[in-house]
């Protein structure tokens, strides 16, 4: 592997020209690296280029406790295409998955890399007896791990609060699981797409109240992949290029008892950076698809209005009339979301901006939503409820 | 900068703990399977991309392409090696060991392997084989391979 | 439509069992976490039956737990402040899993509890707080929502059994004593 | 636009700081790269960035315990999982891309607090590597030293010779609390660890906390005359930890490539003759010489010019004047900052004992260590 030159380039704007998924599914036979592999492949050839044509390469995925592998971006770094490549791993818990184009985009924008093959992979299977327990480290290990916490009460903590606060009822909230799913019947990847309703949600098992089986995502793993290249390149390789237009992250505090759960305030931050550089100032009425982080069926209601795209409060009402439908007003998750796909962590993300790419080029056949689309928000969502990332797509 | 800090040992606390869960289970993805099967049978094998071969087997090549799956019959030799006398804590082995990367002339890679010989004896260019379990005992790793011994001179 | 092949191999768990070259591997993971200055006395003073926090000079919150900075003024904290341990429940959730998913016997009750401290200056937002078992109330205080906002203090192990932990504080029960179904 | 080194900071360097959780030492490095820089982290660092990795830390996500001590709450924050250079990599490219104007970077490492290393070592292997229960997980670096010395000619004493250039040259640094007084027979005679290398030709363990403030050319220029450089930086990865078998052995092309990359940013064609001096990754003997011949500077064989002197701080190329990792110790994801840190004190000229005369450029290179085959490398220069 000798005499690789490497390329660096200049100043550019940046497209999405490329996206791929494997399927989620609750144990694939595929190792961590087949799976980005399969991914980038899927990728590549979507948008028409091989490895050679890839300057850069970011890769996503989180947190090594899980795939049960230490270092793990340099274990999935050539899966992601990065022999003799430049190739960082991001993490930032479950955000990291809308945070691999964020990242690829200043690869892109800093005019030093061409084309960026952006990777995000999560194998939830591997962990025994069950993947929630790894979830027990995420905590800090002095002042929480001794009350042997499982990962769903800090969520379920957040749900009670924003009930309360909104005056949301569970009726109100399992509405989201029964959306997402349904729509994720008419995705090939997905893993828990069902036709369900409000009742079956409400008759699950209950874990943490108010959090019951049909309210959270399933256990996934899987991959997803896009290509982001500069304006020349994206020009050259395609008619439809979709441009990222902002880009947007936060951290809230760690001490996530010491602030009010109601409010998804670092989402706000992250998306009023990402709404400054695209130069939206009412994201309400500019947006016309989203892609909130829904691994919980509350956490969407709970993006929505972090991205303002719906006032505090009001998204629960809205739902019920249908505007969040694929025939509504404002389409979110019209892939089936992390409830209706899988949710492989940091390739969930990436599924999401994916999904956006193809409803912004018209191509997600069943799942296209039913009005014209031409701006998208995507975000993600991790650490201890504290880290909000996001994008800004458009065509 | 705390604006003051305490400094005797006892003034800090340590907390132990761990990150682990019970076990891990990998699975081997389909061309691991196959790679696993060969093995079970007593081959070793590498992965042809293009004119080239690497060992050992992987699910792609350098180039992301799918590579063609070949059996690795050897020559075999030491590539490069070395000698372990200690862990990372500072504890003496028992008796050092002596891993290689063990390939052929002409392939890319090789297979990280403990060799059996006399520590004085490895030397790079050395030719060894692999020493199988008994079949019953395999189950498709590489420690289906117990180790390499250099080739007795015939 | 697109996605136009997802590929991947699903496989069931009875099947893993039957492939050859799975692999199982049992981690090890330890450590011994620093506690550092602010969480030291913390610990220490939780042993002593106290709950301390330290004050920012700039935003005059009290952080609980607390730290040596305040995250959002970017200041050394500077004196310890005893807090009363009383508060108002903030959230709570009824708990029917384990640590690994594992069904409870007895479901436990969680919550967050905001703190009769001072929070930061110029919002409700941020707040002194910890985050415990909550006993004395009942799941049904936590469905109606009768918990939320319900004043509470810390039920503290007898002093021969406190270790130096936040388990010291057995859990937070409320301040009038109530009728338990 | 150029992009300049504005603030250092640190606290630690010592094989334990029992006094501190890693928190608060992140704190104590961040105040003192703010004060160093002049800038106030809530009001003027645009981003943040912290170089981790959760089994280095015991927390499964560890960028939850970022932004709380640099300054970075409800600010744009997140973790690379990477060597410290690489998130300065990454701050390069955000300031270059011109949505970003000062960032600050952050690596810590607390080894002293990983009761189990041996055994998370070995967890960062392939699956598949870990079934043959290897004794000693630094294996690779025995394999690649070996192939090292049997391509270049090096010899073991060659090998022995870094380790005693390094550590005795610590001594004269308040940072290197590996440094020795050692001669070259002391290594010689002593028993090997992994084979070639001995005691003294692996780098132990250091406590440290590192914060790195970038800024763009227009904030540097406003902030004082006491800037340095980014004139190129670039990183690259040979393969992957599930692909080690296919690495170059003896070689290291993921250093060439970071270095190619970096020197066509900053222009640098003979980096030996352009560049005065480096902190290039030695904790491993064998690596100081390796990245040397992989970085361009090795000459016509840099074993050859060890032995001539050539590489000594009063030699013709000074290479890790600081003592490098061997005295200053492995700082896990701290330890490209820790390079960087000397090169950025020496072209300030305040590396105190270990100061250098007359330097205005050099070159930094880090490696991510056994088992990755991942490199950085810096072109870094003051006016």
């Amino acid at each position: 592997m000798v005499g690789v030159k490497s390329n660096i380039f200049v100043k550019d704007k940046v497209a999405i020209v490329g996206a791929g998924l494997t399927l989620f599914r609750r144990r694939l036979l595929e190792t961590p690296r087949d799976l980005a592999w399969e991914a980038s492949r899927e990728a590549l050839s979507s948008a028409g280029l091989t490895l050679k044509d890839i300057d850069c390469i970011v890769v996503g995925s989180a947190p090594d406790a899980f795939d049960g592998i230490h270092m793990k971006g340099e274990y999935l770094a050539d899966g992601s295409g990065g022999f003799n490549k430049p190739v960082v791993r991001v993490f930032m818990g479950g955000g990291t998955g809308v945070m691999v184009p964020v990242v690829a985009w200043w690869h892109v924008a800093s005019g030093l890399c061409k084309t960026v093959l952006a990777v995000g992979e999560g194998k939830m299977s591997h962990a025994y007896p069950h993947p929630q327990g790894v979830f027990a480290y995420i905590w800090d290990p002095i002042l929480e791990r001794p009350l042997g916490p499982n990962l769903i009460w800090i969520f379920a903590l957040e749900m009670r609060r924003y009930m309360h606060v909104c005056n949301a009822s569970k009726e109100d909230i399992a509405l989201v699981s029964v959306k997402n799913k349904r729509n994720a019947l008419d995705n090939p990847a997905a893993q828990a797409a069902a036709k369900i309703t409000v009742d079956d949600v409400l008759k699950s098992e209950v874990l943490v109240w108010p959090v019951q089986l049909l309210d959270i995502c399933p256990v996934s793993d899987g991959a997803a992949a896009l290509v982001l290249a500069s304006e020349s390149v994206a020009r050259r390789v395609t008619d439809t290029p979709v441009w990222v237009e902002g880009i947007g992250f936060t951290l809230d505090n760690t001490h996530w008892y010491n602030r009010d759960l109601a409010y998804p305030r670092y989402l706000e931050y992250a998306a009023r950076m990402a709404y400054k550089m695209a130069g939206i100032e009412r994201p309400w009425k500019e947006i016309d698809v989203a892609e909130p982080y829904d691994p919980f069926d509350y956490k969407e209601l709970h993006h929505i209005e972090g991205l303002m795209l719906a006032r505090r409060c009001e998204a629960p009402k809205l739902l019920k009339e249908g505007y969040f439908d694929r025939s509504g007003e404002l389409p979110t998750s019209p892939s089936g979301g992390l409830l209706g796909v899988g949710n492989p962590i940091t390739a969930a993300g990436v599924m999401k901006v994916a999904e956006l790419f193809w409803q912004l080029r018209y191509e997600a056949g069943a799942r296209q939503v039913k009005k014209p689309v031409h701006k998208a928000v995507a975000n993600a969502w991790g650490d201890l409820m504290q880290a909000g990332t996001v994008v800004v797509l458009s065509t | 900068m705390s604006l003051w800090k305490k400094s005797r040992v006892s003034d800090v606390v340590h907390v132990e703990g761990r990150m682990e869960t019970e076990r891990y289970i990998y699975t081997p993805g389909p061309v691991g399977v196959k790679v696993a099967e060969a093995l079970m049978e007593g081959r070793i094998m590498g992965v042809k991309c293009g004119n080239k071969l690497y060992i050992p087997a992987k699910t792609y090549c350098p180039d992301h392409s799918e590579g063609e799956l070949v059996e690795v019959k050897g020559p075999w030799i030491v590539k490069s090696y070395t000698i372990i006398y200690e862990d990372m804590y500072g504890a003496k082995l028992d008796k050092p060991v002596v891993i290689a990367l063990v390939g052929t002339e002409e392939a890319h890679g090789g297979l990280i392997h403990y060799v059996e010989v006399e520590p004085d004896k490895v030397k790079v260019g050395l030719k060894v084989e692999p020493v199988f379990r008994p079949k019953e005992e395999r189950r498709g790793l590489i420690t289906d391979v117990m180790f390499f011994k250099p080739v007795e001179h015939g | 439509m697109k996605p136009e092949r997802v590929p991947g191999r699903y496989i069931r768990e009875e099947d893993l069992r039957r492939l050859p070259g799975v692999i199982e591997y049992t981690p090890t993971a330890r450590y011994s976490y620093s506690a550092g200055q602010a969480l030291s006395e913390f610990l220490r003073g939780l042993k002593d039956g106290r709950i301390l926090g330290k004050l920012c000079p700039s935003c005059r919150r009290v952080l609980v737990p607390p730290r040596v900075y305040c995250e959002f003024c970017f200041t050394p904290t500077t004196e310890w402040v005893e807090v009363p341990g009383a508060g108002r429940v903030e959230t709570a959730v009824i708990s029917y899993i384990g640590v690994a998913r594992e069904r409870l016997e007895k479901p436990e009750i969680i919550g967050v509890i905001r703190l009769d401290a001072p929070g930061h200056a110029e919002n409700s937002f941020d707040f002194a707080g910890l985050f415990h078992k909550l006993c004395g109330v009942t799941e049904d205080d936590v469905k109606s929502g009768r918990v939320i906002g319900m004043r509470v203090k810390p039920r503290w192990k007898p002093v021969h059994e406190r270790m130096g932990s936040i388990l010291d504080i057995e859990c937070f029960e409320p301040l009038q004593p109530r009728e338990v179904v | 636009m150029r992009v300049a080194v504005v603030g250092v900071g640190w606290y630690g360097f010592k094989t334990t700081v029992p006094e501190l959780s890693f928190r608060e030492m992140m704190f104590e490095a961040a105040v003192r790269a703010y004060e160093d820089a002049g800038v106030d982290p809530r009001r003027d660092v645009d981003a943040f960035i912290s170089c981790q990795e959760d089994f280095w830390e015991g927390i499964a996500i560890s960028d939850e315990f970022a932004p709380e001590p640099i300054g970075g709450v409800l600010r744009p924050t997140m973790t690379i999982t990477g060597d410290g250079l690489q998130c300065v990599g990454q701050a390069y490219m955000m300031i270059k891309s011109g949505a970003f104007n000062v960032v600050a970077v952050e690596a810590h490492a607390k080894p002293s607090d990983i009761l189990s290393p041996q055994e998370i070592y070995e967890f960062s292997l392939d699956p598949n590597i870990r079934t043959l229960k290897i004794p000693n997980p630094l294996f690779q670096a025995g394999l690649d030293a070996v192939a090292y010395m049997r391509r270049s000619g090096a010899s073991r004493e060659h090998l022995a010779m870094v380790a005693v250039k390094n550590k005795v040259r610590g001594l004269l640094n308040p940072r290197a609390s590996h440094s020795a007084k050692l001669t070259l027979d002391q290594v010689l005679d002593s028993k090997p660890v992994i084979h070639p290398l001995t005691r003294y030709e692996i780098a132990g363990f250091t406590d440290v906390a590192i914060n790195v403030v970038l800024a763009s050319e227009d904030v540097a220029r406003r902030l004082g005359d006491k800037h340095v450089w980014v004139e190129g930086i670039w990183w690259a990865t040979e393969v992957g930890t599930g692909a080690v078998e296919w690495h170059e052995w003896g070689r290291m092309p993921s250093m060439r490539l970071a270095a190619l990359g970096a020197y066509k940013l900053a222009g640098v064609e003979d980096p030996l003759r352009q560049t005065d001096f480096s902190e290039v990754e030695d904790r491993f003997s064998y690596m100081e010489l390796l990245s040397l011949e992989e970085l361009g500077l090795g000459g016509g064989g840099a074993h050859r010019m060890l032995e001539s002197g050539y590489y000594n701080p009063e030699g013709g190329y000074p290479v890790n004047p600081s003592g490098g990792s061997l005295s200053m110790g492995v700082t896990l994801e701290a330890t490209g900052l820790s390079r960087l840190l000397e090169v950025v004190l020496q072209l300030r000229g305040e590396a105190g004992g270990v100061q250098l005369k007359d330097v205005r450029r050099a070159v930094v290179a880090s490696w991510r260590g056994p088992p990755t085959y991942t490199s950085i490398v810096a072109v870094v220069s003051r006016d």
